[in-house]
């Protein structure tokens, strides 16, 4: 008689291949990095780094930052979400659709545009007379400055993945809890927020590590008032470059480890000991007539979006239209010379673009396949290894894009052995290397979509006959598809002007968006460099709109501007 | 508590037809109504235009003289007072049992101590007091649809509304809890609304029993008129067992018509057009003087054996039989009573 | 290609140097990436620990970070024939490394600023209380020898940075940020580099560049030739090329400060005897770095 | 098909108690098994495990001679040819009614004029043709519930696992189901495990009927045994009406015993040692030289009223009466038979 699979839940290899792909794009790296570390410290003693009040004070800004800014994008992002499900407000496609861009805006450039926006010589201030006095300190210097930027960079993370959990509810357990006489405000406290939790969750801890591993933000803000955290904190260290570095970068890749970890216990302790499938049929939820304050909801949403896309984007296409820093925006001075520039001269620009969409489409797809194994075997595999593939995935993500890439020069540099092919200098490596870093921020809502099947659809697909590749393209796949699109939008949008990373590891023919407008930018032609944001910022509604129109053939709810 | 008046009702769901057509019932203050029809006519969205989740497209629904809903727009179901069990239990996964039980109470801002024995007696009402702990996803089917019963009846709502509460109880469970009906019912005088597909069921409850068939009231009467007098071919189908036998019979007769009229016109030897007559199996006996007929089939049900006879020109005509009787075989019946539709 | 350079020049200038060097020497493939000096530096030292450095020639902002590679033994040596007609202060005595050009820091001002400095004094003094900002010697490499350099002359020293500190200015990023924040009037007084200040200036922004009467300190932009360099021969053409009359022509067409003695200055600058540069020893600058970034950072912390 | 067998299968959820303690049976070839047994018993649990979604903590499930569970390991679902009507439906939301209903077949390979033809016949059986382009989410509770049923019979599976797939039908449609289950059993041979908490249902379909308390195992016997003559207290009380009287009679009376010991029972003129008979309310009948009761209450169910009756010292019996019967008159009735339990 023919012995029966131990389990009957999941196929035999999916471990396996989880656990090989988690070496390969986390543990490999890593493992590379802190080697090197061991091997500086070996030969030149323990690095002074721990030893020193600057590293300290570091993860104390780093730490204070990301929860800040953590806290920040939960406002935003839920006050999104929650508005443009759960209420009748108008508009809402617009506003999801609008909500998404301000991540499309690479964080140095919103940092620059608000800092123009707030600082005296701002185009659009000056066009409008009221830039303040010269000499005026910018607010925008500081631990909150940095926090709240970091919070509206990263809110669409947050609105995102929290759609995602509000799109799970059954319509009926809200109905219950109206009928059982519970406010609006209530169900939402008592109902729906309970039930969103993996969704909140999720795209809080994104927020959380997308905080902690920033560079753009803290850089042009942190800088200037001499507050460090890790990501420049490294930086600087890099500055001046000795045998020692290796050593500073594996020490402060550990440090940041830790953080993320303490992020995830956080992240565990929130989500364990509840139950989240939804039993039954889970449709849209029902709106609540928002009545009198329809207007003032409305009202506050288009606001922040002022405040958060047209105004930064204004004040960026305001400097891609004037030749120097502080020249007033006006009929003599407005040239479109950046925009043929950059159009038609610079060959690059065509080759930045096509890179990174096809970097961008490429990592969000792969890790999409990626991410539906890792959820589907969390859902049916716990233990500690289980532990430590989640840990893992968190970490790249958490790491400064520039410690991540190095990490990846060490591993590929050198021709790969038995092969003995080099993707150094290759797109490729550029590829793995957003694969690794992006794997946290594809994960999350795929897998707490996964936490709030109903397990019945699954196994009612299994009894049909249906093995593991056809119930997943059938069945669970489209289950999760709001989670799907949620995760392939999310990456996509970050990798898209994806900067830190790439910046090591492009080469002749490689370079990526975000390279090559900081490039511009770095070398003084920010006016060519702000027309290329705005360029990239057009590029990606351009891509979205298209979307749109397809979307009658798409799964419902993958496009997650749409309800 | 007031009485709860539906008039031309109508819901369309946009799609083809409408779900519910121009339904106009009244249940009087503290009654007790049960809606019975076949699957897909329109009970559950009745309850959920009452509860307020749906939008009536046309007409309105009042609760003693105020209107709680019509096409112009709905009293929120949070301000109603009223309390459901629905087909799909709705039960909120994330709370334990006594949380979704005690919820309710917790939204009225009762705590502590009295909730505690608020829920424990809920609990109890409907055999959970060990399950107070679990939740919703370690439970049986039943065990689910008990905790909705319980959620229902912790509070004291004007209006209860109760969707297929007992489908999947066992019998005897059954039995206590329509028990627990009719005490809830009397203690809190509650106008009650109750969706069920077993008519003993709605009997044994209901002060008055409405039929709906597509969308549409069809009759509503008190239990035994309606068991008794159904009106036309789709009522007296619906309620009770029955055949209902195209006999010739004379214009003038009454519609409770007896063997010495039913005998001829079975046998075609009277005259008159063609009506509706329902029988009854209970009506139907065997005698041996009676009519021979034919039995077609004959099939257990525990207490009794159903039979099925060949009443004559193809005519199926069920009955019941203490003993088994093999299909095939003739007999003689009579049907003491038949009721003209 | 036949030959890899890495440089921290702006995009065009390198783009032009290495088209200007091609037409000299036909048949060369060149591939170069241009890039900020620490990210260069980053690459390629994890490069070289991976034990496969990409590059062959290294062009970038100081000779004092060629000066600690040359001592972690990852330069190599060439004489270049060239070498003659250069200041022997502007080259290694070994030859590992050579300064291609003067990348004087200065003083920048918005022209909106109440105060015209000619000193570096100047920017202690009230009319410029909180009014300053500079390269942050922790993030950039030019602004720690600049720091070196002003610290070396007498009546400045590190009290001059304590002073400034106490007006309230402000040490961070590079040169960049420093161009932005003065010509949008942020800030109103900066130091920054010569070229960037000129160019800018000449596009119209509203800023003036000065040359203060104490002296300039200078970055010299170094090429070198890296130890594992694998096309040596083109590698050494570069460096000819780069010193040669035409390729320091090159250097002036861009608006810098040539290194070779005798070649006339771009337009916008002062005659080249007008601009004092403070002289720096690279050796003893790698041995005091360390030491100057502590004392630096205990002036203006990391915070 | 092949005949399947649970030897000692035990099931623990890890809480408490165990949901199914050591139940050993066997359904034979083709044969229809009807489950039955108060909420919570372990009804669903049994199947689950059948269908290979949970594995048992002891004991094995064998398909012919082939072992597809045990504590071990389990044969995946998908490999089973088996089907099932899952207590909550389990319909994806994602498809249309033909697309839910069709995909076994998909999975199949079936497809394209083959496809469409076995989906529209299935969905005929259900009377849900006019339904095949909604979604289940625009379908009412017992819509869905026949979507799920022409799912589980859309292919020809070795075992077909139902559980209550009727609960939310109405009479006539769950006539016409039981209907369509014969054939199907017929036509397909398949393997029934089925389910329900209506005895009549279970009666009528099964060839044999368990009856399970707590997760054990109490009675596995054929229809007319069950009912007839039933196996202690539980089983007597689940299956069927009646009422267990506890009697005082001679050691060596048959188990069936008649009236004439009965009544000095009754009267308590008999000795012996206290004996369980189990009385069926139709084995209660209005005779006016009977034993005199009072009547206690009378529910209408339909087709006639239900009667409790006083037994005497405190028992309840039940009995049925054509006539409606006022509580507290008096009466003489006669227990035609009762059976020691
Ligand atoms: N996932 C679970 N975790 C813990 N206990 C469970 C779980 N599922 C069921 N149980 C318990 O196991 C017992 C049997 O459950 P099961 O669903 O088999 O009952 P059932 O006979 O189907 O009842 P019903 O007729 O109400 O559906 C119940 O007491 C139930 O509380
Ligand atoms: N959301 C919906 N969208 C479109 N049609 C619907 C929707 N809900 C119900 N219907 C249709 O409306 C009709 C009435 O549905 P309803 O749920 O009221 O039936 P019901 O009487 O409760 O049936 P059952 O006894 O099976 O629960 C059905 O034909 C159903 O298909
Ligand atoms: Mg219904
Ligand atoms: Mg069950």
């Amino acid at each position: 008689m023919q012995r029966l699979p131990k389990s009957n839940s999941q196929p035999v290899w999916l471990f396996p291949f989880v656990l090989a792909v988690v070496f390969v794009l986390s543990a490999l790296p890593l493992g590379r990095l802190l080697f090197s570390g061991a091997d500086a410290v070996l030969r030149s003693g323990m690095p002074p780094v721990l030893g020193e009040p600057g590293t300290w004070i570091a993860v104390r800004n780093s730490f204070s930052t990301a929860i800040l800014g953590m806290i920040v994008s939960i406002a935003l992002g839920s006050a999104f979400a929650f508005a443009l499900t759960l209420t009748d407000i108008g508009r809402k496609k617009a506003l999801g659709f609008a909500f998404m861009l301000p991540m499309m805006i690479p964080p140095q450039v919103t940092a620059l545009a608000w800092v123009e926006m707030s600082g005296p010589a701002s185009p659009l201030l000056k066009t409008l007379g009221m830039a303040p006095p010269l000499g005026s300190p910018q607010p925008l210097y500081s631990v909150g400055g940095i926090s709240l930027l970091l919070g509206v960079q990263h809110a669409p993370l947050v609105f995102l993945a929290l759609r995602v959990g509000l799109a799970a509810i059954p319509r009926d357990t809200i109905e219950a809890a109206r009928l059982a006489g519970a406010s609006p405000l209530r169900i939402l406290r008592d109902i729906v927020l309970p039930l969103a939790m993996p969704g909140l969750i999720a795209g809080a801890s994104i927020a959380f590590v997308s905080g902690i591993g920033n560079f753009g933000i803290p850089a042009i803000l942190g800088i200037p008032a001499s507050i460090f955290v890790l990501p420049t904190l490294v930086y600087s260290r890099l500055a001046s470059f000795g045998a020692q570095t290796f050593a500073d970068l594996a020490v402060l890749s550990i440090l940041i480890a830790l953080i993320c970890s303490f992020g995830l216990l956080v992240q565990h302790m929130a989500l364990r000991g509840r139950d989240y499938r939804i039993v039954g049929l889970s449709g849209a939820a029902p709106v609540f007539a928002s009545g009198p304050f329809r207007v003032i909801i409305e009202a506050a949403l288009w606001l922040v979006l002022f405040f958060i896309l047209a105004a930064p984007f204004l004040a960026l296409v305001a400097s891609s239209l004037v030749p120097a820093y502080g020249v007033p925006l006006n009929m003599q001075t407005v040239s479109l010379h950046a925009y043929e520039e950059i159009l038609l001269r610079q060959a690059v620009t065509r080759t930045a673009l096509v890179n990174s969409v096809f970097l961008a489409g490429a990592a969000a797809f792969g890790l999409l396949v990626f991410s539906v194994a890792v959820a589907y075997l969390a859902l049916h595999r716990r233990g500690p290894a289980m532990t430590l593939v989640t840990g893992l995935v968190e970490i790249p993500y958490a790491l400064p894009g520039i410690v991540l890439a190095i990490a990846f020069v060490l591993l590929f540099a050198a021709p790969l052995p038995i092969v003995g092919i080099t993707l150094y200098g290759t797109i490729w490596i550029i590829l793995i290397a957003y694969l690794s870093s992006f794997l946290a921020v594809s994960l999350k809502p795929v897998s707490s979509a996964f936490l709030q099947l109903d397990p019945a659809l699954e196994e009612a697909a299994r009894l049909s006959g249906a093995d593991f590749f056809r119930r997943m393209r059938d069945v669970l796949l489209p289950l999760i598809a709001p989670a799907a699109g949620a995760s392939v939008v999310l990456v996509f949008l970050i990798a898209c002007n994806e900067l830190t990373v790439s910046a090591l590891l492009w080469s002749a023919g490689t370079q990526t968006l975000g390279v090559v407008i900081f490039n511009l930018d770095d070398s003084g032609s920010s006016d060519l460099a702000s027309a290329l944001s705005v360029l990239v910022v057009l590029m990606v509604a351009g891509l979205m709109l298209l979307l749109e129109l397809f979307a009658r053939r798409m799964p419902k709810g993958v496009l997650p501007w749409r309800n | 508590m007031a009485k709860l008046i539906l008039n031309h009702l109508s819901k369309s769901y946009g799609g083809a037809g409408a779900a519910v057509k121009d339904v106009s019932l009244t249940v009087r203050e503290g009654g007790f109504l049960a809606l019975l029809g076949p699957s897909g006519c329109g009970k559950t969205t009745i309850l959920r235009m009452i509860a307020g989740f749906e939008q009536p497209t046309d007409g309105s629904i009042l609760l003693g003289d105020r209107v709680i809903s019509d096409a112009g727009g709905v009293l929120p179901p949070e301000k109603r007072n009223m309390a459901m069990v629905f087909q799909s239990y709705a039960l909120w996964p994330h709370m334990t049992v006594a949380g979704n039980v005690g919820y309710p109470l917790t939204v009225r801002g009762i705590s502590g101590e009295a909730w505690r024995r608020k829920v424990a007696d809920a609990l109890s009402l409907v055999h959970l007091e060990a399950y107070a702990e679990r939740r919703p996803a370690e439970l049986s089917g039943g065990q689910r649809q008990r905790v909705a019963l319980a959620r229902c009846l912790v509070t004291s709502p004007d209006v209860v509304l109760l969707d297929e509460p007992l489908a999947n109880l066992d019998r005897h469970l059954r039995a206590s809890m329509e028990e627990t009906f009719r005490e809830f019912h009397a203690r809190s005088g509650a106008t009650m609304v109750y969706v069920t597909h077993d008519q003993g069921e709605a009997m044994a409850l209901a002060t008055e029993v409405a039929v709906m068939s597509e969308g549409r009231l069809l009759q509503t009467a008190p239990p035994e008129e309606i068991y008794a007098r159904p009106e036309g071919r789709i009522v007296g189908g619906l309620i009770g067992q029955g055949a209902i036998l195209p006999l010739p019979l004379p214009q003038d007769s009454p519609r409770l018509v007896e063997w010495n009229q039913l005998k001829p016109a079975l046998a075609g030897e009277s005259q008159g057009p063609l009506r509706d007559v329902l029988v009854r199996p209970e009506h139907v006996a065997a005698d041996p003087d009676g009519a021979p007929m034919r039995v077609l089939s004959s099939t257990f049900t525990g207490e009794r054996h159903v039979l099925t006879l060949d009443a004559g020109n193809g005519l199926a005509l069920p009955a019941y039989s203490a003993s088994h009787r093999a299909p095939g075989t003739h007999g003689g019946f009579v049907i003491t009573c038949g009721w003209i539709l | 290609a036949d030959l890899v350079l890495y440089t921290s020049q702006p995009n065009e200038d390198a783009q032009m140097t290495v088209d200007a060097f091609k037409a000299a020497n036909p048949g060369i493939e060149v591939e170069w990436v241009r890039d900020g000096t620490t990210k260069l530096m980053a690459k390629l030292q994890a490069e070289i620990e991976a034990g496969n450095p990409a590059a062959d020639v290294l062009l970038i902002a100081d000779t004092v970070t060629l000066q600690r590679m040359k001592e972690a033994g990852q330069l190599q040596n060439y004489k270049s024939p060239e070498a003659a007609s250069f200041d022997p202060s502007l080259h290694d005595a070994d030859g590992a490394y050579y300064s291609t050009k003067l990348i004087t820091t200065g003083i920048l001002y918005n022209t909106a600023a109440a105060m015209k400095p000619e000193s570096w004094k100047d920017l202690t003094k009230p009319e410029a209380e909180g009014l300053v900002m500079m390269p942050s010697p922790l993030t950039s490499g030019a602004a720690m020898i600049h720091a070196q350099a002003l610290t070396g002359v007498e009546g400045l020293g590190w009290g001059y940075y304590k002073a400034l500190q106490a007006n309230g200015a402000t040490a961070a990023g590079g040169n960049g940020g420093v161009l932005k924040s003065v010509a949008t009037g942020e800030k109103a007084y900066g130091m920054i580099v010569d070229f960037m200040a000129i160019r800018e200036k000449a596009k119209g922004a509203p800023i003036e560049f000065v040359f203060p009467k104490e002296g300039v300190s200078a970055v010299t932009e170094p090429v070198a030739i890296l130890a594992g360099a694998k096309n040596t021969d083109s590698a050494k053409k570069f460096v000819d090329f780069l010193l040669s009359e035409p390729g320091q022509q090159l250097a002036v067409k861009m608006g810098y400060i040539p290194a070779r003695n005798g070649v006339a200055l771009p337009e916008g600058f002062p005659p080249r005897d007008s601009i004092k540069v403070l002289p720096l020893d690279a050796a003893s600058a790698v041995k005091n770095t360390d030491a100057d970034i502590k004392t630096f950072s205990g002036i203006f912390g990391t915070n």
